[in-house]
């Protein structure tokens, strides 16, 4: 039986979330009712399960999202450890590198710097331990800040971080960063 | 090395002959020539050495196009030799090889538009892996050295990226050559005699400055003003021809106007 | 009907990739010969359009990838944090017409062409992802050479290279050749 439109709509939004999203932030987005907002969940849950899917809708702290099936985590672990690359791109590379020389520095501060959306990198840097969120940024928003971790320190055999080498600091200051952040208008390209 | 031309509108003379040739209302002849030609003397002086192929391609567009204009502005007879005509056919006809290339990237680039248009009403899933998952891939930093990070940041801020102002679709608004020769035609006849930088001094844009030029050509082909450069690149001195037959025609649609 | 269990592996794999994953690396993980890719991801792709997912399978950039329903745009637009990037200006997609077209190029052969200096424009859509330098021409000088990226494939939604139309389909037509021949004679106006 297909989806209704509406958890057709969930099913998105989860499908792009990255954490957990309340039932209150679907509400809004579907513009319903709170409370119509779990029985479209349960519909979907259910849906996933009489389709044999091989992720399942869940309800955990914080809200709502989509993780694969625990019947297929052999897969996903051999994917997890086959499919990444056993070096980091350039690309990584040079995001760690800013978070390094420039840290502590919030997700979109280096997404303005490096023109591209970095939250997988970021997340990627994150899960193997080389940053870690650090605290959040004054103002509005209160971004994640980022910074280099212990680990990080160890793998580049350093003791201390001003043991980085010395670089020519070409970047804006904050308030010049926060200038381009806003230029980068949030338009999807691609 | 090729020269940059940037006005609001145009970009270097390949593309200023496409705008001009896609979009039907602007005169092939009405180019900025001398701002085209000056962003390139710039660039040619920062030259380490000459470039011969870029040199000779530049001159090929620009001297066709000087050609082109300097037939339309001068006060000339009305037809002109099939011989001379026939001068200069070769460059045209690179020049328009080259024109239908860039014609067929531009259609090309439309096409791309509608495909990133597209393709951004769908978004990937970026969410990742669950961090209970067990990985036990290999250390991604192995052999990397600090400085090979200093040397990635070096990378990564040496291109940072440029704030794009796209000014494709901005309207400024026009001056009209019509409306200037009105104008220069009230005010010349009280002057008598001005020279061409005393009667701009008040513009600010380079557009309204090229319009005045304009107009002082429409005015002096109709044998209303004496146009004289004592020297090359001297100050054009202007001088109102007086004649009380009859007055300027003015009005709208009576001068090829400058879309720049 | 529900999914085969390859099928469903599949998707498990798809719902934690972080960018297309190729039909080699699926065979591999799946232990099948790849040959049984194909079919199994059209399987997939199938079954989400009969139940009217808000999610589609897809082939893009050489692999597979989950991706939002178009659909559904609205909500996820809505949703946000989608990605930090501007849109390209018509200078920007002309050149990187130009870097499709005829890859690998030089800086200097695109200049030539567009009858400006590019290197703005170049480094814009290195930086952005969309071309990356691939190689130096042999002789002297030894040019960079740039060549479009598989993100350039993501976010056109292509999946190969080859599903561009092919160039002559792009040139104008006679018409237009006769249009450009007349504006370029040099008539004199009376």
């Amino acid at each position: 039986m297909p989806l209704t439109p509406e958890a057709r709509a969930i099913e998105a939004v989860l499908i792009v979330a990255v954490e957990p999203v309340p039932a209150g932030l679907l509400a809004e987005l579907l513009e319903l009712p709170v409370e119509q907002i779990d029985p479209l969940c349960d519909e979907l849950s259910e849906a996933c399960r009489s389709e044999g899917r091989g992720f399942e809708v869940v309800r955990i702290a914080g809200g709502f999202r989509i993780q694969t099936h625990p019947d297929l985590a052999p897969y996903v672990e051999r994917f997890a450890n086959v499919g990444v690359s056993s070096r980091l791109s350039a690309a990584a590379l040079e995001t760690l590198a800013i978070v390094a020389y420039k840290q502590p520095v919030s997700r979109a501060q280096i997404a303005a710097l490096r023109g591209v959306n970095v939250d997988g990198v970021v997340r990627l840097l994150e899960h193997r331990g080389y940053i870690a969120a650090v605290g959040r940024a004054p103002g509005p928003g209160q971004a994640v800040l980022y910074a280099t971790t212990d680990a990080f320190l160890e793998r580049l055999g350093l003791d201390r971080l001003d043991q980085l080498p010395p670089v020519e600091d070409l970047l804006p200051g904050p308030e010049a960063l926060a200038e381009l952040e806003e230029q980068m208008s949030p338009v999807v390209d691609g | 090395m090729v020269a940059t031309v940037s006005t609001p509108a145009f970009e270097g003379p390949i593309d200023l002959l496409l705008q001009l040739v896609n979009s039907h209302q602007v005169d092939l002849y009405d180019v900025p020539l001398a701002a085209v030609v000056d962003a390139f003397v710039v660039e040619v002086a920062g030259w380490d050495s000459v470039d011969l192929q870029v040199l000779s391609e530049f001159l090929i567009v620009a001297s066709t196009l000087i050609e082109l204009k300097s037939r339309r502005l001068l006060p000339g007879p009305d037809d002109i030799d099939t011989d001379e005509e026939l001068v200069g056919w070769e460059e045209r006809d690179l020049l328009l090889a080259r024109l239908l290339e860039c014609q067929a990237y531009a259609a090309a680039a439309d096409g791309f538009a509608l495909l990133l248009e597209q393709a951004a009403r769908s978004v990937p899933r970026t969410a990742g892996l669950d961090l209970d998952f067990v990985v036990n891939a290999p250390d991604l930093l192995e052999g990397v050295t600090p400085d090979d990070l200093a040397d990635a940041f070096g990378r990564a801020t040496a291109e940072r990226p440029v704030p794009v102002v796209d000014l494709y679709h901005v309207t400024v608004d026009t001056v009209t050559v019509a409306d200037t020769v009105a104008a220069l035609a009230r005010r010349l006849p009280r002057l008598g005699a001005s020279t061409f930088r005393e009667l701009t001094r008040h513009l600010t844009s380079r557009m309204e400055i090229i319009v005045s030029f304009l107009a002082l050509l429409e005015l002096c082909k109709q044998g209303r003003v004496s146009l004289d450069q004592g020297h090359t690149f001297g100050d054009l001195e202007v001088a109102w021809v007086a004649d009380d037959r009859q007055p300027v025609p003015v009005g709208p649609g009576l001068y090829d106007e400058y879309e720049g």
